[in-house]
């Protein structure tokens, strides 16, 4: 507040500059003349694609103190030109979104609510129950004879929003394990 | 309510907004108007030596802009920043100069003010050595309170007059004019209640004028507007009120008039007139606010004019053009 | 698309779906270019074309049969380029017999399996340059479109004759030399229980056309998902490995040759025939030294198919507890898949369920507020399914690359670290397998053997995760060096089948090249060239537009100068131009190989289709669909409407799966058909995606669609006594589920074979649960289950209904309600799951001069 | 009743109506060309985007409470103080379409002025078209930057400012929330939040689906034309995202223009209906920052047909004012002097 002396007063600054309606230079504030844009006080800007559809619109994250304070299109994609749609514009609320979840949380059989469970128990617990699983339903012949090797107990349903690194290890994964009910929404 | 009328809207939905105002600031409006006529007849009261209407009008003065600015403060979306008020002054803001108005009227009648309280309580106010300097501003505070005073009655009519609002725009020649003798038939009012009649006669004798003006100036403003625009001003709840300010305005005038000499009608009347005031506020208030939830107030008046202006071959200031 | 003379957008609603993508269209339209959209609905993108012209749901087949047979009769076709270019002057079995013939169904026919033997659809030795034979492909197609008129179109789809001659017209007009139209679908055509036709029928129109492989022409899809072209490429699917290497199948593909000879034998034109390099180096990828010449290169310990394992058929095991555990990952099958409850059903079957996601979405929480525990139907107490919620990290916390629609490989860098608990997928899958591999390695089990051979080894990246450069490198393929050292290939055409190369896909081969990641490729606009091949990379080897050989004449010059795209350069001896040639870049125009080299080798300088057997661009295709060689105009599982062309009703060779809990609606003809009388179509807004799992928990998407509605007409409205802003109900055989009305004249009544037919237009972004901003009832409640036999798409675009107003019943009220539609009706489980409408009107041969009319199945 | 339309010129009337400068007026003495906006109507599809991109850069909070409104796809109803960019979405039948094009025909029976280049040579081709069964028009609204602005022109505390691009920004730090803005414009933009409709979603016990704190909470709050962005050589998030450049962001000059073209344009395809709305310097509120291509008459998108800046009459008003102050003192001294005692 110290810039607020006299001559800082508006009422002054509208007999000082040619602002004497008040409407304009006279009236602004400190803070508006301080004024700038997040996207230039960012710490990084990192070059990204749109999460949402296929048409692969380029993105610019802004980050500062490690938060994506802003997300916008990427005027150098060929593809889109730095334009969004409204989905892609949300990317930053679906990044910070108010209702995202952030712990593992697990419900037990006939369980009503759910239960916090740290995630290295989690995995552990569900890498016993893949193997189990699909122990339980190998088929390693079919009625003819002929060689199956595989089991029936694992599914998978996803990967249209992943990336192809992680589509390739899972495929990889249920393949040796011989899981082969894996599917995405390039079906649905 | 509003008949049925041929004209495209966007789903029947307003385009200009109504202001966030309600019941305060009709209030304010009303109070404002009491003061602004209170430091004249307080200043009148001064000059020609009726120590009792010139107390009982500082004080109801005093009470009355501190009653609304309070109401006025309270308003605001923000009241922790209502100094932000003068921060600027600005000839186009009616809102602005309104408040420097009302803080030369807030200093003068504040100084005399303090001066009759002072004196109610023999000299216990923690004054010390400005005791002294009071008998020297009283008087002086008392001249800027009644020089502020008419404007301070008649700005409001402009704040709301000078706004894209439909009713209160197309009164915006004549409204300064109600509002004035609103302001004066109240302040007279509220004399006539607190004060024996031996010195409230030229109470009396404003609060005739007041109501004259007050009934003459509405039927005159009401011809002189675009008659959608001017329905607002009869229909609903505002419609009843500003009925209803006439009838007290002319029951208060004809009561100062005829009975102004007696105590108890004289104080009737007087609260007659203030209860017209407040009604005619609260009415216009309202009115213009409902103006603004129907689109077809902003539409069709403008709609009008555009034809009219079209026809008289006036065919370069439409804001839709061709090219 | 930005360079097209005309863009039709059919089966699709791109300015809704795809507003980025649709500037491009607003760019050639601001050039001049004519823009049509054909759709059952006025949508967005109708509202900027220059026409739209509502058409039936599910009739598409019909129009597009008209428009071949229009270009057909009317001599309209491309005769340089079909002759060129196309099999049209191919011979075909003299068995063959067509749809003509048999009342709806192509020869070999089985009504036991609903399946079809192609073995009369095969080419003859031979071809006839006139096109004059009776059995060339050309002569066939004729036949087969003949009665597909603008007055059938008119009977079958809605469209009047001058909508129908404007859009022959304006096709026609804009196609040839000098001028190209593009046509651009997406799932409109896809869900259907024939939608692989759809699209083939487009594409035999703009073959005719001359419109494939050349700027702005082609058959566009527009897909849904950021990566969905990813995760097909490298799929995330039961019947595929990456790079399209089909999954083995036990009894087919039994040993090794078997399988390549299969994919593609060394013997035949094209890329193909080199894929027994693909498959080895894969087998590399995956299990590295394991894999030996020795063990077939692993093939023995591969898992086998049996059948279709389809998302479909695996929720059918859970219900039958076949299935255990279940991993669901970014989808939402709770709100997002066809027949809603039996998806949910199934999920109460597991043992336990994972589902990873950046919220808790209905798939994860259904045992508490799925429709079916409100309504009381099941009591959470009673559920014994255990639930594994595990958040994710979104884009911009992981990087990793995304495949869009186009092809086109595109890398996103890290941006932030995951918070919390959310990591990536990727992080999760290396963890969970290496937890997995430690509790089997030491259990001496055969069985386990593939989980401790697969390479499963991937260093962290700078972040302290793991490093998803690493994997691409994987997938980009590595060759062994001269002093035995790892090099990244280049490129396919380096894999090899010894052993000495690796690819995790072999169509991404490249996109390492040089240790350079060339999908992390920023230069900015692409650069300066008319392909912008300067951003990202890709598949195949770079290239942009597919065919691109076709862009140019047999002799190898421009069909024009305003076409230009790729040509041969007589003193380069190469092919030249805008883009990366997509054929041998030094095979000269009128090359003639030897046709026994097989392989790329054996391309001739004019079979631009390098990826087909014959390297010609199929009008007729003799192998490849499983429901026949051209695309044959028939009705949705479920409709109000006779099939007007033939006896048959439905596609003889879809999937069906006739169960209690996936009942139909009779279709017209049958039996209780008006008790469900109006066709619903589900569709996609832009506010929203899919089932909502990243649209519905954003303030800002959801308040622009707050709530699920239906969209009528004031024709239905009135019928119906439905109000603006009023609630509906909508009952299908499988579900009862209320929306708020829309009433809008953007759904037109259509006059079909002289009755009205009402749709009814219901966006599927809504689910039931406590959690998303804003919820409502699930349109794909209302779907059944019935498929494309080639693909294993459901048919979601389309369905019969009826729909009255006011709220739904709750609890066993709404399900009373069903029941007593269901009566009404007269469903049953054999409801629509005939295999053969008519049988004496189909299946037998009509000996030659058969008078067909007196067959009494030409209604029109 | 026509108004004392052209107020007269001289001393600071120029001030209050009519073609002027207004970065020069509000004593930018050296200052940036005018920006604004061009959003062509005609190339919209409604997809949103901008509402969207406004929020996220501004922070605005959601508005209105989840449910749908019937109003086709337009479910936000219009400009206010949590939403700066608005999509209308207006459905018309045959017979709609053929008025539209009327209204257009008349306009250029008018002789509406072509400021700029003469073009007369060039006739508009104006052969009857087709008139289209149905027609869907979406249409991004914003605030207009208004020449002359009744919301800054009344505001008492200076909270609202001409900036040196032209534009008419509120200073959230300044404003006090007096809500005469509110009224002062013409457009029915600008509004004071209020925290109603930002309220989370709650249920027993829990809070879901909670927003941020809503901000700047009590004051008034419209659109900035993205000042903190164009301070910084940056294009406001609206005009950035937009997929189609339906929305067009630049110079107001070029801009203005660039409008003219494409109605010319237009006119030719036999699309009569094209309009301009907001190009003119002498209409009431002195030609907006933003300029929009209509196809229909502006109160079918929600706008008003003829809006006035109310302090063109100031003068009259103040006048007036004055009048009425002088009556009552008038009034007081008759009651004093000639009431005796």
């Amino acid at each position: 507040m110290g810039r607020l002396s006299t001559l800082q007063w508006p009422v002054v600054r509208q007999l000082r500059t040619g602002d004497r309606t008040g409407r304009g230079v006279a009236a602004t504030s400190p803070t508006t003349r301080d004024l700038q844009p997040r996207t230039t006080t960012a710490d990084r800007v990192v070059q990204s694609v749109c999460p949402y559809c296929a048409v692969g619109c380029g993105q610019q994250v802004y980050v500062k103190d490690e938060k994506v304070v802003q997300i916008e299109g990427d005027p150098d994609s060929p593809i889109s030109r730095g334009r969004l749609c409204p989905k892609g514009s949300a990317s930053e609320q679906l990044v910070n979104a108010p209702g995202r979840q952030y712990e593992v949380l697990y419900r037990k059989p006939r369980g009503t609510q759910w239960e916090r469970l740290d995630r290295d128990s989690a995995i552990e617990m569900i890498a016993q129950r893949f193997v189990q699983s699909r122990r339980n339903r190998w088929q390693e012949r079919d009625d003819e004879g002929r060689i199956l090797r595989r089991t029936m107990g694992i599914a998978s349903l996803g990967g249209a929003t992943l990336d192809n690194e992680e589509n390739y290890l899972i495929k990889k994964l249920f393949t040796a394990a011989g899981a082969i009910q894996i599917e995405n929404q390039a079906r649905i | 309510m509003v008949p049925e009328v041929e004209f495209t809207s966007y789903y029947g939905r307003a385009i200009v907004k109504p202001p966030p105002w309600g019941d305060l600031i009709a209030s304010y409006l009303f109070l404002g108007g009491v003061a602004g006529g209170s430091g004249l007849l307080a200043f009148g009261a001064q000059l020609t030596g009726r120590k009792l209407l010139c107390r009982n009008a500082r004080l109801g003065a005093i009470a009355a802009v501190s009653i609304g600015g309070a109401a006025l403060v309270a308003d605001l979306g923000r009241p922790d920043r209502f100094y932000n008020m003068l921060r600027t002054i600005k000839p186009t803001s009616p809102m602005s100069i309104g408040s420097w108005i009302l803080t030369a009227y807030s200093g003068g009648m504040g100084v005399a003010a303090v001066s009759e309280i002072d004196r109610l309580t023999r000299n216990r106010l923690p004054l010390g050595p400005f005791r002294g300097l009071l008998s020297f501003a009283e008087p002086v505070g008392g001249a800027v309170a009644a020089a502020f005073g008419p404007p301070l009655a008649a700005y409001t009519a402009v704040l709301l007059s000078d706004t894209a609002n439909p009713t209160w725009n197309a009164a915006h020649r004549d409204l300064p004019f109600v509002f004035v003798s609103s302001a004066s038939l109240a302040a007279s009012g509220l004399a006539m209640v607190t004060t024996p009649t031996r010195e409230t006669r030229p109470a009396r004798v404003l609060a005739v004028i007041g109501v004259a003006g007050d009934l003459i100036g509405t039927r005159w403003m009401e011809r002189r507007m675009d008659p959608v625009a001017a329905e607002p001003l009869h229909q609903g709840r505002p419609g009843t009120l500003l009925r209803w300010s006439e009838r007290l305005a002319a029951a208060g005038g004809f009561g100062a008039l005829l009975l102004g000499g007696h105590r108890l009608p004289a104080a009737l009347a007087g609260i007659a007139l203030l209860g017209a005031s407040a009604c005619t506020r609260f009415g216009i208030l309202e009115a213009g606010i409902n103006s603004a939830k129907d689109p077809r107030y902003t539409i069709e008046p403008q709609r009008r004019r555009l034809e009219e202006r079209r026809a008289a071959g006036i065919t370069d200031d439409s804001i839709t053009t061709v090219g | 698309m930005a360079n097209a003379d005309c863009i039709v957008l059919q089966g699709g609603n791109m300015a809704e779906a795809h507003p980025v993508g649709f500037q491009w269209v607003a760019e050639a339209k601001a050039r001049g270019a004519k823009v049509i959209h054909v759709d059952p609905r006025f949508t967005r993108t109708s509202a900027v074309a220059d026409k739209h012209i509502a058409i039936r749901v599910g009739s598409d087949v019909a129009l597009l049969g008209a428009l071949i047979n229009h270009v057909l009769t009317h001599d309209l076709w491309f005769r340089d380029y079909v002759l060129a270019y196309t099999n049209a002057a191919r011979l075909v079995s003299a068995d063959f017999r067509d749809t003509e013939d048999l009342g709806g169904l192509f020869s070999g026919f089985d009504p036991e399996t609903g399946t079809y033997d192609n073995t009369t659809w095969a080419y003859d030795e031979g071809s006839d340059d006139t096109l004059q034979d009776p059995r060339t492909v050309f002569q066939i197609l004729k036949r087969h479109y003949a009665r597909y008129t603008p007055e059938l179109v008119q009977q079958v789809c809605g469209i009047s004759e001058a909508d129908f001659i404007y859009l022959a017209d304006a096709v026609t007009g804009n196609s040839g030399r000098e001028r190209t139209t593009c046509w651009a679908y997406a799932t409109g055509w896809t869900q259907h229980t024939f939608g692989a036709q759809f699209i083939r029928t487009a594409a035999v129109l703009q073959l005719l056309l001359g419109n494939v492989g050349r700027p702005g022409s082609g058959i566009m899809a527009l897909r849904g998902h950021a990566s969905i072209q990813g995760s097909t490429d490298i799929p995330t699917l039961f019947n595929l490995f990456p790079g399209y290497l089909p999954m083995p199948v036990a009894g087919r593909h039994d040993t090794l040759d078997a399988y390549l000879a299969a994919v593609g034998n060394t013997q035949q034109k094209g890329f193909w025939a080199n894929a027994d390099t693909y498959f080895v180096s894969l087998m590399k990828a995956y299990f590295g030294d394991a894999a030996t010449a020795e063990n077939d290169w692993y093939f023995d310990r591969l898992p086998r198919l049996t059948g279709p394992h389809s998302t479909y058929e695996t929720a059918m095991a859970m219900i039958d507890d076949q299935v255990e555990g279940y991993f669901v990952l970014g989808q939402n099958p709770a709100v997002g898949s066809a027949n809603g409850k039996l998806q949910r059903e199934a999920m109460r079957h597991l043992k336990w369920l994972v589902v990873r996601d950046l919220s808790l979405i209905e798939s994860a929480t259904w045992w508490q507020d799925s429709p079916e525990v409100l309504s009381g139907e099941v009591r959470t107490e009673d559920i014994e399914t255990e639930v594994f919620f595990l958040p994710a990290a979104t884009h911009v916390e992981k990087a990793g690359s995304f495949t869009q629609t186009q092809r086109l490989l595109q890398w996103r860098h890290q941006a932030v670290q995951p918070p919390g608990e959310c990591q990536s997928e990727l992080d999760f899958f290396l963890e969970l397998g290496q937890r997995i591999r430690s509790l089997v390695a030491d259990s001496g089990d055969e069985r386990d053997r593939p989980l401790l051979d697969m390479t499963w080894d991937y260093p962290d990246d700078e972040t302290g995760n793991p490093d998803p450069q690493a994997v691409l490198r994987e997938i980009n393929g590595y060759r062994t060096g001269e002093h035995g050292q790892r090099e990244l290939v280049s490129g396919f055409g380096e894999l090899k089948a010894d052993g000495s190369t690796s690819s995790g896909c072999w169509i991404y081969a490249g996109v390492f090249a040089g240790d350079e990641n060339k999908a992390a490729r920023r230069v900015p606009g692409g650069g300066a060239g008319v392909s912008q091949s300067q951003w990202g990379w890709a598949w195949p080897a770079d290239r942009r537009i597919l065919y691109n050989r076709a862009s140019a004449d047999p002799d190898g010059k421009p069909w024009s100068d305003r076409k230009k795209y790729i040509w041969w350069d007589e003193e380069q001896q190469r092919w030249v131009g805008d883009d990366v040639p997509d054929f041998p870049v030094d095979r000269a125009p009128h090359s003639r190989p030897d046709p026994a080299l097989g392989g790329p080798a054996a391309l001739g300088g004019d079979d631009p289709f390098i990826m087909q057997s014959d390297g010609k661009g199929w009008l007729f295709a003799p192998s490849g669909l499983v429901d026949g060689p051209l695309p044959t105009h028939f009705e949705p599982q479920e409709s109000p409407v006779r099939n007007l062309l033939y006896p048959q009703q439905q596609s003889p060779a879809r999937v069906i799966y006739p169960r209690e809990d996936n009942l139909d609606a009779p279709s017209a003809g049958e039996q209780g058909a008006d008790v469900f009388p109006f066709v619903f179509t589900t569709y996609r807004l832009t506010e929203h995606h899919t089932a909502g799992g990243m649209s519905r928990w954003l303030p800002y998407l959801s308040e622009l669609q707050p709530e699920m509605f239906c969209e009528v007409s004031p024709q239905l409205a009135a019928e119906r006594g439905l109000v603006n802003e009023g609630w509906a109900t909508i009952v299908s055989p499988r579900a009862v589920i209320e929306a708020k009305v829309l009433v809008t004249e953007r759904m037109t009544p259509l006059t079909i074979d002289g009755r009205t037919v009402h749709q009814i237009g219901l966006p599927y972004h809504w689910g039931v649960g406590n959690e998303a901003l804003v919820t409502g009832d699930a349109a794909n409640d209302l779907i059944g289950v019935t498929l494309d036999p080639n693909v294993l798409i459901q048919e979601s675009k389309v369905g019969s209904c009826d729909i009255v107003a006011g709220r739904r019943p709750r609890g066993a009220a709404a399900e009373a309600l069903l029941a007593s539609y269901n009566e009404r009706a007269g469903v049953t489980v054999q409801t629509d799951n005939q295999r053969i409408t008519d049988p004496p009107a189909e299946l037998h041969d009509p000996a030659p001069g058969d008078d067909r009319d007196q067959e009494g199945w030409t209604r029109w | 009743m026509v108004n004392s339309w052209n107020p007269v010129r001289g001393g600071w009337a120029h001030e209050l109506s009519g073609p002027t400068d207004p970065a020069t007026d509000s004593g930018w003495t050296e200052h940036e060309a005018r920006r604004g906006f061009f959003t062509d109507t005609s190339i919209c599809i409604g997809c949103k985007a901008c509402e969207v991109a406004c929020k996220e850069w501004n922070r605005n909070p959601r508005d209105g409470d989840l449910e749908l409104t019937g109003w086709s796809y337009d479910n936000t109803q219009g400009l206010g103080a949590s939403t700066w960019r608005h999509v209308a979405f207006i459905e018309q039948d045959a017979a709609r379409v053929e008025q539209a094009r009327e209204s257009g025909r008349r306009l250029v029976d008018l002789g509406m002025p072509r400021i700029g280049a003469p073009t007369a040579d060039a006739p508009v081709d104006r052969t009857p078209p087709d008139t289209a069964e149905f027609r869907w028009l979406m249409a991004s609204d914003v605030c207009k930057h208004c020449t002359h602005a009744g919301c800054l022109d009344v505001c008492p505390t200076g909270a609202l400012f001409r900036t040196e691009f032209g534009s008419v920004v509120v200073q959230p730090d300044v404003c006090n929330g007096c809500g005469t803005c509110v009224a002062g414009c013409p457009f029915g933009v600008i509004e004071r939040r209020s925290d109603g409709t930002a309220a989370p979603t709650t249920r027993e016990g829990e809070r879901k689906g909670e927003q941020p704190k809503v901000p700047r909470r009590g004051v008034a709050q419209k659109c900035t034309l993205c000042y903190d962005r164009l301070v910084d050589g940056q294009t406001p998030a609206c005009a950035k995202t937009c997929p189609t450049t339906s929305i067009k962001f630049g110079e107001h000059a070029e801009l203005v223009a660039a409008a003219r073209d494409r109605v010319r344009e237009l006119h030719e395809q036999g699309m009569p209906e094209a309009r301009l709305y907001g190009a003119n310097e002498l209409d009431g509120v002195g030609g907006t920052g933003s300029v929009f291509l209509l196809l229909d008459e502006p109160e079918v998108y929600g706008l008003p047909p003829d809006p006035r800046v109310p302090t063109a009459d100031l003068q009259v008003m103040f006048r007036r004012a004055g009048f009425a102050a002088a009556g009552m003192v008038a009034a007081a001294v008759v009651a004093f002097v000639g009431g005796g005692r």
